[in-house]
């Protein structure tokens, strides 16, 4: 139970500030960009018509997820975001997907990763709707319906950053602590791997998915 | 009411025998009380369940607002009834409330393991059609 | 406990601020939920359009969290500025 | 009187009690008579089924009575345990126990009734079915359990662990604040599964050869339908496990209660408005199975917009903890 609040932070004194690291997210965000690195390689080796079991599955995300993004934009404009939505997409899984193993946490459990991809997907989202539609056209979507609404629209858009991002650090750290205080509670006999399996798996790729559609949707919303 | 009966025989049986086997299990480990609690838990459970099967054909062929009224005072019998071994596993020393409280879900959880046994294991299915 | 004018304005405002938004968030969640629900029935309905509708169903959820937004601000100004 | 904490601490443990049985007891016989209403209707629409519309009803209310089951326990053991160490703190643990419960034990209990009703109306409709539809239906109502699991667990929390050395002003506050924020974001959350564990037994009685699309449907939509749930109960933990600066003000200790009403209120409107959406869009892959992936999406983008404001309350939940 102890163990539930603690993060180990490496305090960096720079030029009179303390620059602060977290390093179990560091660490653990790098093994998945290692996991992801590998999967492609695997995925991407031998390549044949008659397809070995990692290919499958790199089609498999591949394809739907280009599907995805031409259906949400359009086909000439998708081909920009495919890559995007689908590298973030399988980060997000990746992520999610390693509280599974003893002794390694979710990247998602600190806020700073969720805010940091949406951050990204909202400068993106608003560079993509500047870049197609001129910035005058851009600007004049703020001022609907009356001129005084603009400051309300610029904190709808701005709180977006916050629900895209809380949600999906709400609902790993939420599954993370349950997991681990059921698995105190009934001294990890029988549940934990029924909860692991629902919270983990079932919760992590659903957050991961909606985390990829909104971030296309934003972007959708803006260039359309 | 010939369906329910077959149906209450054969969840009933199946929950007091695992919680005697259980119970054994434990009482053998040196975990007395639990054992105990176990099995007076699903004791109540199965006292419950069959109550609430007697309850549901008085249910019937009433009007909705009855049948609320009706609802719940069943439901602050059958409760008072569960809450006996409650009380008593706190009262007593040789009986445990956690142990209690888990032979009270033990009809629920019988029932729920069935039914997603016979997905996982589809040669179950001829079985389980009574 | 003391209790004097300062502490009293800053916990009501704290309690306005909670409330602010929890029970301002009540009305758009439901909302939404309808948005969200005749959308996914307009789609069964009419699968050719399911883009066109998608859009549709963000604008109006857009619009009705607009209500949403503005609890956030007001909890946000009771919080950090009164 | 005012300084007899033993009796204090008995009264907040009694109020606790009648808290937890009579709501939790109120939303179950709620949805017990919602599904027997619907049975009624049934068993006058086909007689001959009558026994299979009996049995179907004796297996859902087993499970959908399980929710009120846990606030049955909360509430005995709040009756009727010795909580000996009577420190003053105990008197807002024991209430807060009593809160969570009660409110976290009613949603799910309607919720539930919705499932068994609709699948005692989808007998009489398809009597062929009723293997599918039983499974579907135990599974439907035994996720709609959840929320409740969550408030339970938090209860058990409140009164089990051992407070007395935390500050007294500041730490009882929060541990109201945590049964409010659990208690009250659970109703949202078992209403909504209930919602739509109800879709998907209409929808698999309707047209039985799409059920195994409608289980999973309609396992997504309740899973994403929790997550106001699981949101309260992140602010639960947090509040019950921070550690806090002795502080005689009123506002630290109004601003941790708030928190958790905050969450908990703000928890009930999202729930439900995903539950409505999950509702739909079940049904219609029922009826229009070639469209499912189409829909799930939809379905997946609006529960997720009509959460944000959810995501707002917690950030207030989070504000007025951390940054007060």
């Amino acid at each position: 139970m102890e163990d539930l609040g603690r993060i180990h932070q490496l305090i960096v004194p720079f030029m009179g500030r303390d620059l602060t690291f977290n390093l179990d997210v560091i660490v653990m965000t790098w093994i998945a960009i290692a996991a992801m690195l590998v999967f492609g390689f695997l995925a991407s080796r031998n390549r044949s018509r008659l397809p070995g079991p990692f290919q499958v599955l790199g089609e498999l995300f591949v394809s739907q997820l280009y599907a995805l993004t031409e259906d949400a934009l359009d086909q000439e404009r998708g081909k920009a975001y495919r890559p995007l939505i689908c590298a973030l997409f399988m980060f997000l899984l990746f992520c999610n997907w390693m509280g599974l193993f003893p002794h390694m946490h979710e990247p998602t459990k600190d806020l700073n990763t969720p805010l940091s991809l949406g951050l990204m997907g909202f400068v993106i989202a608003h560079y993509a709707g500047i870049k197609q539609k001129g910035f005058k056209e851009y600007a004049k979507a703020y001022f609907q319906p009356i001129f005084f609404m603009a400051p309300l629209n610029i904190i709808g858009e701005l709180s977006k950053v916050i629900s895209i991002s809380f949600r999906l650090f709400g609902n790993i750290m939420g599954g993370s602590i349950i997991v681990l205080v059921v698995s105190h509670l009934v001294f990890s006999l029988v549940l934990p791997p029924f909860l692991n399996a629902f919270f983990v798996i079932f919760i992590g790729a659903i957050q991961a998915f909606v985390f990829t559609m909104l971030t296309l949707v934003y972007i959708s919303v803006q260039v359309n | 009411m010939e369906p329910i009966r077959s149906t209450q025989k054969r969840y009933c049986s199946t929950a007091l025998t695992l919680a005697i086997v259980a119970g054994g299990v434990l009482i053998l480990a040196d975990l007395k009380p639990m054992g105990k609690g176990m099995i007076l838990g699903t004791l109540f459970s199965i006292i419950n369940f069959i109550l609430m099967a007697q309850s549901i054909s008085m249910r019937m062929n009433r009007s909705q607002a009855k049948t609320f009224f009706f609802s719940i005072g069943s439901i602050f019998f059958r409760y008072g009834l569960m809450a006996l071994p409650l009380v008593a596993s706190i009262k007593l020393a040789g009986i445990d409330l956690l142990g209690v409280v888990i032979g009270l879900f033990s009809i629920p959880f019988v029932i729920v393991s069935d039914h997603i046994l016979t997905i996982l294991l589809p040669t179950r299915a001829g079985q389980k059609q009574v | 406990m003391a209790i004097e004018g300062i502490d009293l304005i800053k916990a009501a405002s704290f309690l306005g601020a909670g409330l602010a938004m929890g029970l301002g968030a009540i009305g758009p969640g439901v909302g939404e939920g309808m948005v969200g629900a005749k959308a996914c029935e307009a789609i069964g309905k009419n699968p050719g359009e399911a883009g066109l509708l998608t859009r549709t169903m963000l604008v109006g959820q857009a619009v009705s969290e607009s209500t949403g937004i503005y609890s956030l601000v007001i909890a946000l100004l009771l919080l950090f500025v009164v | 009187m005012l300084n007899d904490i033993e009796s204090w601490v008995k009264v907040a443990a009694f109020a606790g009690a009648g808290l937890s049985m009579g709501l939790g007891a109120i939303g179950a016989a709620i949805g017990e008579g919602f599904a027997a209403a619907k049975a009624n209707d049934a068993i006058a629409r086909s007689p001959d089924s009558s026994g299979d519309i009996f049995k179907l009803m004796l297996v859902g209310q087993a499970v959908a009575e399980t929710a009120a089951i846990f606030a049955l326990v909360i509430g005995v053991i709040l009756l009727f345990s010795n909580f000996s160490a009577a420190a003053p703190i105990s008197v807002a643990a024991l209430l807060g126990a009593g809160i969570c419960m009660g409110f976290g034990a009613m949603g799910s209990g309607v919720g539930s009734g919705f499932p068994a009703g609709e699948a005692c109306e989808g007998v009489s409709r398809q009597p062929a079915v009723k293997g599918n539809l039983t499974t579907n239906m135990l599974i439907g109502s035994a996720v709609s359990q959840t929320p409740a699991i969550f408030a339970m667990v938090v209860s058990f929390m409140l009164m089990f662990i051992n407070y007395s050395g935390a500050p007294l002003h500041p730490t009882s506050a929060a541990l109201l604040g945590a049964g409010f924020a659990t208690g009250l974001a659970a109703i949202g959350s078992g209403l909504g599964s209930g919602l739509a564990a109800g879709a998907s037994c209409q929808g698999s009685a309707r047209q039985p050869l799409t059920s195994a699309n409608v289980t999973i449907i309609m396992l997504v939509g309740q899973a994403v339908a929790q997550t106001p749930s699981i949101f309260g109960l992140l602010i639960s933990f947090v509040l019950m496990f921070k550690s806090y600066a002795p502080s005689e003000t009123l506002a630290a200790s109004i601003a941790l209660v708030s928190a958790g009403l905050c969450i908990g209120f703000g928890g009930i409107g999202p729930g439900v408005g995903n539950g409505m959406t999950a509702q739909s869009a079940v049904g219609w892959v029922a009826r229009n199975v070639r469209q499912e992936a189409v829909l799930m999406r939809t379905m997946l983008v609006g529960q997720a917009v009509s959460q944000s404001t959810a995501i707002y309350a917690m950030v207030i939940a989070l504000a007025l903890i951390f940054l007060i």
